[in-house]
């Protein structure tokens, strides 16, 4: 069925769903996160699961403290090199289909933390992120609006072809070596399978 | 009564049955009696979820689950498409075997309790002699799996998680089951649909059932204690303690099997409160006679629902007790209180219902309540505590 | 009220044989000044601060490393040499190295007489192999943790310290960050708003061709 | 009948298999385990297949062999929990030294 | 006795429930993406740039003087100077950024930036939608997504920009008055020099009296917080007034 | 590095000598890491754990995980700089964490901030420890495995608060408000009286929860006689804050210093005789209480003027060589800077003195002899934020 | 013989054999359980439904989880590199052949061994209870305090035990060092022996 016979139908109120869709739509609308926080953007994690914001609206309250039941680790706060072989291993941990959400300008980049010799520059170095959200540390809003995002994203992913989502691909690692602690920094200090930085950064 | 209305679904069943061959009437008649069960039970556990969640988000101050489908009434259906989708890790180093029989144990374990349990009249799928003896027999199996399920995974929280729910469970199923003695002794059966009739009837205004005697309120109250805690609910779920242990006893589960995991808890948790309506709030029988022609399994469903409400209710009230007081809770009160609750049955049965017998039985319940709840404070506990100002 | 650190100085020169005191002034507006002990002497006049019915400095509310790495001070110096057999007027630099120390510094209060603070300090011997120290811990319990992120990131040793481990760093953490001299290993891999001093290190990653930057 | 008393012989010398060959403390109860409900089966056939079926007493034993049982297995267990303390092992073997 | 405690919070809790049907206290939730909390005025997301008039090249109040760029303190702006000079608005030629670039993806919101700068060219957003699948292009903000007109900042903080505007209304009014001055100074300079003698021309005095330095950063946002942002709520779409917010 | 065979030197403290309640052994001892990422280790925050059965006998903490270098950044940036970086410490509490650092520059650099910005001050460091003390009840209660609804409530009451930061400082939780010598814009119209309507509100909310949970016998249970704390253990053991306090010490650095205008307020110290969980928890109920008396005569009385001192600068700010130490009664305890200025633009030395790290001195001692359950909420109850702790 | 007693009676001889030979502790014992719940299917099909309940509730719900908690309770960490059972073999071996064989000669000797099963039979609830209350009330008291006694001597059992440990404790041998004010080793041995 072609998207526009189908947006004609479910615009005459006419349920139809094909398995893709009904695939995209269990994923995107029960995505437990793991309950894990990590610095200050967890707090405002904490703060859009309550009452005032209230993520549980779209079925997420179910915070699970096991990653294996987990679908979403949303990576709250500062990655230090000493948390990250433990992120790593939290994330491997996790059943496919598994997605992370970078809330805040330090789990991202290492945001102003970025020159401290404990920090890891974004997370993205050892797992891939799917939602990335700006902010020291975003707004409550902020964390919803990205989890629509992600819940957008993965709506529109086809399930089979070269763009479908990563857990379909049979070749895809699910798990990514976890980085080892070196005598000066963790090594190595990022997966290039999956992170390569722009050829150039600006003005050099 | 309508009598056809009431009857629907037995009838239904036998016109069905008509229709099958004799040599497979048995089989058809078994699955009959299991399909609809699961059928109704596994709705009601979606609803269930759903419902628990947007009354914990009310209780909360906040709306709960409402974007998914109708009043987000299609998150449970959301739910179990991505359990069946989502990967089934099985670590490294598990016991396999044990790992995937344990859902499955758990979960047959709480279905065969729905054998005993009268849905409605007439419908029981199994009419045992023994009955509520085999409803106990198939919850103690429920700890071979949940033993199972926390040592095969190999994992430190799952272990501990799986000893704390199996002490849980044994020390909570002596005062659960002697707190039906009562019951059992004023209905002289041990078979569920008879104490389902031993109740049906109506002295004046009132039901006749067990909860609206003294011994029998204390039993219900003492049954859904221990229930709550054998299905590990809170203010007794400790096993799954997310504050200390992770998940409990199924930190290593994912996808389906954890799904079943949830299913099978919730299931435990419906079976014990239906046992708890038929042994004391008169099964499917109408609270007033006024009311006797709503047919009965809405009733019996009703009074589900209320006892599910109630569980919900606890649940965002209180926080969880620790293991050891878990413990002294039930070999100190909870046991105690039931022999005395017995005791109590044993004497209304000779003071009779009248003014005597509340008096008699009614103090006794009382009395030992009030006194065992004040052995029950720890001892260096002081409720009223005065503090100091510095100014 | 507290007495002044003078007349506690010369108390306790008399109190505590042979003790290496001295006072160090601090010329910031609303800081008091504090005392130098010498290592030595620390557990004598710790527990001296501690005991005293004057001072009673039961509480140690604070206690922090500092570094000061080798100062190279140039000077130039005239002098007259010989210089091919006339006496001529030479310009030379000097170089004085005074060598670096690392210092701690501790903040006493009391709680008992509800004054303070009273700040001393003590250096270690060099920033090398002469960074002992006495620990303070089995005099205030409240230093365990403090002396333990001292040695993580200073490098002090703590003598006596009933477990002294890395308490921020991973186990197997060679360097002490909080040195002055210290350098930070180079994971700068790209920085889309890059300042001097990244951009010279990301331009030394690229050059090296140690990254994997593809 | 025949079946039943096979599949009890066999419990039986099974159990008692079990307690004598294994050396570990808690195999050698599940064997005494074994060999008690061989008993309580017999008990149970013998009712049924018997000349006297209406007769509960067969029924009485087994439920008070059950009840036996259960003690017996509560003190055991106790006993082996004792001993491993003492002796760190719960191996028979390790437990036949006549010093405390 | 026993059970009192539990009674009375389950008490509470069903006061609660039930308060969520009836009390808007006791429902507190706002449904994110359909209704808004109300913005604060004073609330702040990222830094954009701030230009008057309709072109945003031409407009543009940053000179690249490059305060901003040393005093961030995650080092998260990136400025590069043009060769060439444009007129501000008091038509003073001023340097031009040809390049400059906010990450907001180590950005902290810390408005020093805001704070710093001499030229009120750099101020806060309130804009948090931001959530970007690509890290590196996403949150990269260049200058031509930075660049919002004076009219934007007005709406989301009003009071803020209408001190701002007074500010530099004043400044411009004393360079034209300046301008105007010199100009008259001069002719009248010519005008004396022709005359062969005139009396000392006092240009200073005709002038109004100068406003605040607005290099004094701290002189100047205690100046424009005198007047204070109030609290009045901005925002775009269906509001919803929050239990707490009144 | 090993350290195992350091043998300790006499004299030691009679603190060291507290007796700790030893388990013995039974059976095996297992060792559990509580965290990284555990539910109730607020944070980054890992516990090595031997346990014995369900009882600690041995409890390392071990930091780290959230260390991002703080102190090396702020001696790498200038004196401004490092102000929005204080807001991260102790993300709960950043405006006192801004006035802490201010109040030591200033004292450094011999600035004095006029009577208004004082006031402010003392308004919002108090409302800080309001929503601070409202944040930690929820976190203790939801570690005693209640369901997130005190913590919901809890939340309800910080988000009014956090509305008032955000209407002041542009930030819900990163304020960056105080700048040395005063404070960064004023007050806007209107914000104090949002501000009295949030202080009459708030006792509604202290009584609630009085009625939702400080009642309850389970709360009583748990924290009752749990994790005492000796007074000359806490003394020794430079534990600062409402943990002092629980444990009778009378030590308020807002009455020793008398730091900023505390000496115009009249407030009492609340104190606690027994030092275990519970007096921790109503000390800072109480605490709340008196802050609310704070909170309403400084809203009366806060005067209009500057809010800046005149002599400040903000830019190319060099206070001459020299250095200061400045402390305040934040919400953890006391939060103290050293900063060693060498006359440059940035700080030779800058160092935090966090509360939480060396109230945690003592979690060992606490622990030992309870079970998991109970560490987990003795952590709780010391009160950490691993931003503070690790820096 | 049925089919269903065919598979019931595979059951029982194959968890049987494997609850006495496995290695694992916890699978011989999970084996046992399977054992006594096919056991209790056996009652059931002889219409003892109330033993078998019986059965299940006590040794499947009580004495199989009992067995798994001492298993755990008694892990010494690995498994000794030694053989499951004991030297010789051979003898106890024989003995249990020795054994079947006995006890099949005499049923197959058993005048009983051709009586038909009694169609009708079964247990009814209310006799047992009757004939418990009246006949057999002796036995039922005398089992009652057996079980009393039981229950305590168990107690005694595992709680006098911890006084001797605390006295090894005391002495500061074994775990003298978790008395010292400060634990200073960083690794601790879970088994101290």
């Amino acid at each position: 069925m072609d998207e526009g016979l189908r947006g004609e139908l479910s615009r005459h109120g006419i349920f139809t769903t094909s398995l893709e869709g009904l695939y995209n739509w269990g994923r995107k609308n029960s995505i437990w996160p793991l309950q894990f926080g990590l610095a200050c953007c967890a707090i405002e994690m904490i703060a859009a699961t309550m009452a005032r914001y209230d993520l549980a609206r779209f079925g997420a309250e179910v915070f699970r403290p096991s990653p294996r039941q987990a679908d979403l680790m949303i990576v709250a706060g500062t990655v230090t090199k000493k948390m990250a072989p433990q992120v790593v291993r939290l994330y491997n941990q996790m059943p496919e289909p598994k997605y992370v959400i970078a809330m805040g300008a330090c789990a991202i980049s290492g945001g102003p933390f970025k020159q401290g010799y404990n920090v890891l520059k974004g997370i993205d170095r050892y797992i891939p992120v799917d939602v990335h959200i700006p902010g020291c540390p975003p707004r409550p809003e902020a964390l919803l609006h990205a989890f629509m995002t992600l819940q957008k994203r993965i709506d529109a992913q086809k399930l089979t072809g070269p763009s479908r989502p990563r857990h379909l691909v049979e070749e895809a690692p699910s798990e990514f070596p976890i980085p080892d602690f070196g005598p000066h920094d963790l090594t190595p200090g990022k997966n290039s399978a999956i992170w390569a930085p722009p050829r150039k950064a600006q003005g050099v | 009564m309508i009598e056809w209305a009431d009857q629907i679904f037995v009838l239904l069943k036998r016109e069905i049955l008509l229709l099958v061959p004799v040599a497979l009437q048995p089989l058809a008649s078994i699955l009959l009696s299991v399909g609809p069960i699961m059928g109704v039970f596994a709705t009601l556990f979606a609803a269930t979820t759903v419902l628990e969640r947007k009354g914990l988000g009310r209780i909360q101050n906040r709306l709960g689950p409402n974007r998914v489908g109708p009043f987000g009434l299609l998150q449970p259906l959301a739910d179990g498409i991505k359990a069946i989708i989502k990967e089934d890790v099985v670590p490294y180093r598990t016991d396999r075997v044990l790992h995937t029989l344990a859902p499955i144990l758990i979960m047959v374990a709480a279905l065969l309790a729905y054998s005993v349990l009268p849905l409605g009249r007439n419908m029981v799928a199994l009419d045992l002699d023994a009955g509520v003896l085999f409803f106990f027999a198939a919850g103690a199996t429920t700890e071979l799996a949940i033993f199972m399920a926390g040592w095969s995974s190999r994992n430190k929280y799952a272990l501990l998680g799986a000893m704390r729910a199996i002490a849980q469970m044994i020390s909570y199923e002596i005062p659960l089951i002697l707190s039906t003695v009562g019951v059992l002794m004023a209905a002289g059966t041990l078979s569920t649909t008879g104490i389902v009739e031993a109740q049906s009837g109506y002295s004046g205004l009132f039901p006749n059932w067990y909860v609206l005697t003294p011994w029998g309120f204390a039993g219900f109250f003492l049954f859904l204690i221990a229930a709550t805690a054998e299905a590990n609910r809170s203010p007794f779920d400790l096993p799954e303690g997310e504050s200390e242990l992770v998940a409990g006893y199924f930190t290593e589960y994912s996808g389906f099997k954890f799904a079943m995991f949830f299913f099978g808890e919730y299931l435990g948790l419906f079976a014990a409160n239906a046992l708890a309506i038929t042994l004391f709030l008169g099964g499917w029988n109408a609270p007033l006679q006024i009311l006797d022609w709503v047919p009965s399994y809405l009733w019996f469903f009703a009074k589900l629902l209320f006892l599910i409400g109630l569980s919900i209710w606890v649940r965002g009230t209180t926080p969880r007790l620790r293991a050891d007081q878990l413990m002294n809770f039930a070999w100190k009160f909870m046991l105690p209180m039931s022999l005395v609750n017995i005791l109590a049955s044993g004497l209304w049965r000779f003071t009779g219902d009248g003014v005597l017998g509340w008096l008699v039985c009614g103090s006794l319940v009382a009395g030992s309540y009030y006194a065992l709840g004040l052995n029950l404070a720890p001892k260096n506990a002081v409720t009223k505590r005065i503090y100091r100002f510095a100014t | 009220m507290m007495e002044s650190l003078e007349a506690l100085v010369s108390r306790m020169a008399s109190v505590l044989p042979a003790i290496d005191v001295s006072l160090v002034p601090n010329e910031a507006p609303g800081g008091p000044s504090s005392l130098r002990v010498a290592p030595q002497d620390g557990r004598r006049a710790a527990e001296f601060f501690k005991s005293d019915p004057g001072l009673r400095l039961d509480y140690l509310s604070n206690l922090t490393g500092v570094d000061w790495p080798d100062r190279v001070t140039k000077q130039k110096v005239k002098s007259k040499r010989l210089v091919d057999g006339v006496e001529k007027e030479v310009e030379e630099t000097l170089e004085t190295r005074t060598p670096g120390f690392l210092e701690v510094v501790y903040h006493l209060y009391s709680i008992e007489l509800k004054h303070g603070p009273l700040i001393f300090r003590m250096r270690t011997a060099d920033r090398m192999a002469g960074v002992h120290l006495p620990s303070m811990t089995p005099v205030w319990r409240g230093a365990e943790f403090q002396e333990r992120e001292v040695f993580d990131l200073y490098g002090v040793r703590f003598d006596s310290h009933p477990d002294l481990r890395r308490l921020l760093m991973w186990e197997t953490f060679e360097d002490h960050p909080m040195r002055k001299d210290y350098v930070e290993p180079n994971d700068y891999e790209y920085e889309p708003t890059a300042h001097d001093e990244v951009l010279a290190k990301i331009k030394e990653r690229d050059s090296s061709g140690v990254s994997g930057t593809a | 009948m025949m079946p039943y008393l096979l599949l009890s012989s066999l419990l039986f010398s099974a159990g008692l298999a079990a307690a004598l060959l294994r050396r570990n403390a808690i195999l050698v109860l599940v064997g005494i385990e074994l060999m008690l409900n061989a008993a309580n089966l017999n008990f149970v056939v013998f009712w049924k297949f018997g000349p006297n079926p209406e007769s509960m007493a067969p029924a009485l034993f087994v439920l008070f062999s059950i009840a036996i049982a259960a003690a017996e297995a509560g003190v055991g267990l106790a006993l082996i929990l004792a001993l491993h303390k003492h002796f760190k092992s719960t191996n028979v073997d390790d437990m036949n030294l006549l010093k405390g | 006795m026993l059970g009192t405690g539990l009674i009375k919070g389950m008490a509470e809790t069903a006061r609660n429930f039930v308060g969520s049907f009836l009390e808007e206290d006791r429902l507190t939730t706002v449904e994110y993406p359909e209704e808004r909390i109300p913005a604060k005025e004073a609330a702040r997301s990222f830094p954009f740039l701030v230009f008057d008039g309709d072109d945003a090249e031409k407009g543009l109040r940053c000179v690249a003087c490059q305060i901003c760029e040393k005093e961030c303190p995650p080092q998260c702006i990136f400025i590069l100077k043009d060769t060439a000079k444009k007129p501000d608005f008091v038509g003073k030629m001023q340097f031009q950024p040809k390049v400059f670039d906010i990450d907001v993806s180590v950005c902290m919101s810390c408005q020093i930036c805001v704070e710093v700068c001499p030229f009120e060219a750099i101020k806060m957003d309130v804009d948090f939608e931001l959530s970007r699948f690509d890290r590196f292009e996403g949150l990269l903000i260049h200058k031509d997504e930075l660049s919002k007109p004076n009219s934007y900042f007005r709406k989301i903080h009003p009071t803020d920009a209408a001190a701002v505007d007074a500010n530099l209304a004043a400044e411009k009014a004393k360079a034209e008055a300046k301008a105007v001055a010199d100009a008259a100074a001069k002719a009248k300079a010519a005008s004396a020099a022709a005359a062969g003698l005139a009396a000392p021309a006092k240009p200073a005095a005709a002038a109004p009296p100068p406003p605040p330095t607005p290099a004094d950063p701290i002189l100047k946002s205690a100046s424009s917080s005198t007047a204070g942002p109030g609290l009045a709520e901005t925002g775009s779409g269906k509001t919803h007034a929050p239990a707490h917010g009144s | 590095m090993s350290s195992s065979n350091l043998q300790l030197e006499a004299p030691l403290d009679p603190a060291f000598k507290v007796e700790r309640r030893t388990a013995t052994g039974r059976g095996d001892l297992l060792e559990v890491s509580m965290g990284p990422q555990h539910p109730s280790t607020h944070g980054v925050f890992r516990m090595d754990v031997v346990l014995d059965g369900e009882r600690v006998t041995k409890l390392k903490p071990v930091f780290g995980y959230l260390h991002r270098n703080h102190e090396k950044i702020a001696e790498n940036t200038t004196y401004l700089g490092s102000m929005p970086y204080t807001d991260r410490l102790d993300y709960f509490c950043s405006l006192t964490n801004n006035w802490a650092y201010a109040l030591t520059v200033e004292k450094l650099a011999g600035l004095q901030p006029p009577e208004r910005a004082e006031y402010i001050r003392v308004i919002t460091a108090e409302f800080t420890r309001l929503q601070n003390h409202v944040c930690l009840i929820g976190f203790l209660l939801q570690d005693m495995g209640a369901s997130g609804t005190p913590l919901m409530y809890a939340f309800r009451e910080r988000e009014a608060i956090l509305d008032l930061f955000e209407s002041l400082t542009g930030a819900r939780m990163m304020c960056n408000y105080m700048r040395f010598g005063g404070c960064r814009v004023d007050l806007p119209s209107g914000w104090l009286d949002q501000a009295s309507k949030v202080v009459d509100r708030f006792p509604r909310f202290l009584d609630e929860f009085d009625r939702l949970i400080s009642g309850n016998e389970i709360l009583a249970a748990r924290t009752q006689g749990v994790g005492v704390l000796p007074r000359e253990l806490a003394v020794s053991a430079s534990v600062t804050g409402p943990v002092l306090r629980a444990s009778g010490v009378n030590y308020d650095i807002r009455k020793v210093d008398k730091y900023g205008i505390y000496d115009r307020f009249s407030f009492r110290v609340p104190l606690g005789d027994h030092g275990d969980v519970y007096d921790r928890y109503m000390v800072r109920v109480l605490e709340m209480h008196e802050s609310l008396a704070i909170l309403k005569s400084a809203l009366r009385d806060i005067p209009p003027g500057p809010i800046m001192d005149p002599k400040a600068k903000l830019r190319s700010f060099k206070p001459k060589a020299g250095e200061a130490y400045g402390r305040i009664e934040s919400a953890k305890g006391e939060l103290g800077f050293y900063v060693i200025s060498d006359g440059s633009a940035n700080p030779y030395r800058y160092r935090v003195r966090p509360p939480s790290l060396i109230n945690l001195t003592v979690l060992e001692d606490m622990c030992v002899g309870h079970t998991v359950a109970d560490a987990v909420i003795i952590l709780g109850s010391i009160d950490i934020v691993l931003g503070e702790v690790d820096r | 013989m049925s089919f269903d007693l065919a598979i019931l009676a595979l059951l029982i001889g194959v968890s049987a054999i494997a609850a006495i030979t496995l290695r694992d502790l916890v699978h011989c014992v999970l084996c046992l359980a399977v054992t006594f719940a096919s056991l209790a299917a056996v009652y059931l099909r002889l219409g003892a439904e109330f033993l078998a309940f019986s059965q299940v509730l006590v040794y499947v719900g009580a004495v199989a989880i009992l067995a798994l908690f001492v298993v755990l309770l008694t892990r010494t960490g690995e498994p000794r590199a030694e053989s499951r059972f004991s030297p010789q073999v051979m003898i106890p071996l024989a003995v249990c052949a020795f054994v079947f064989t006995g006890l099949a000669a005499a049923a197959w000797s058993s005048s009983l061994k051709d009586s038909p099963e009694a169609v009708g039979a079964s247990m009814k609830l209310k006799d047992v209870g009757r004939e418990l209350m009246t006949s057999y009330v002796l036995p039922l008291e005398v089992l009652g305090l057996l079980l009393t006694a039981a229950l305590i001597g168990a107690a005694i059992l595992a709680k006098a035990d911890d006084g001797e440990d605390d006295e090894v404790t005391d002495l500061g041998e074994s775990q003298g060092q978790q008395q010292r004010p400060m634990v200073a080793t960083t690794h601790s041995d879970p088994k101290h022996d």
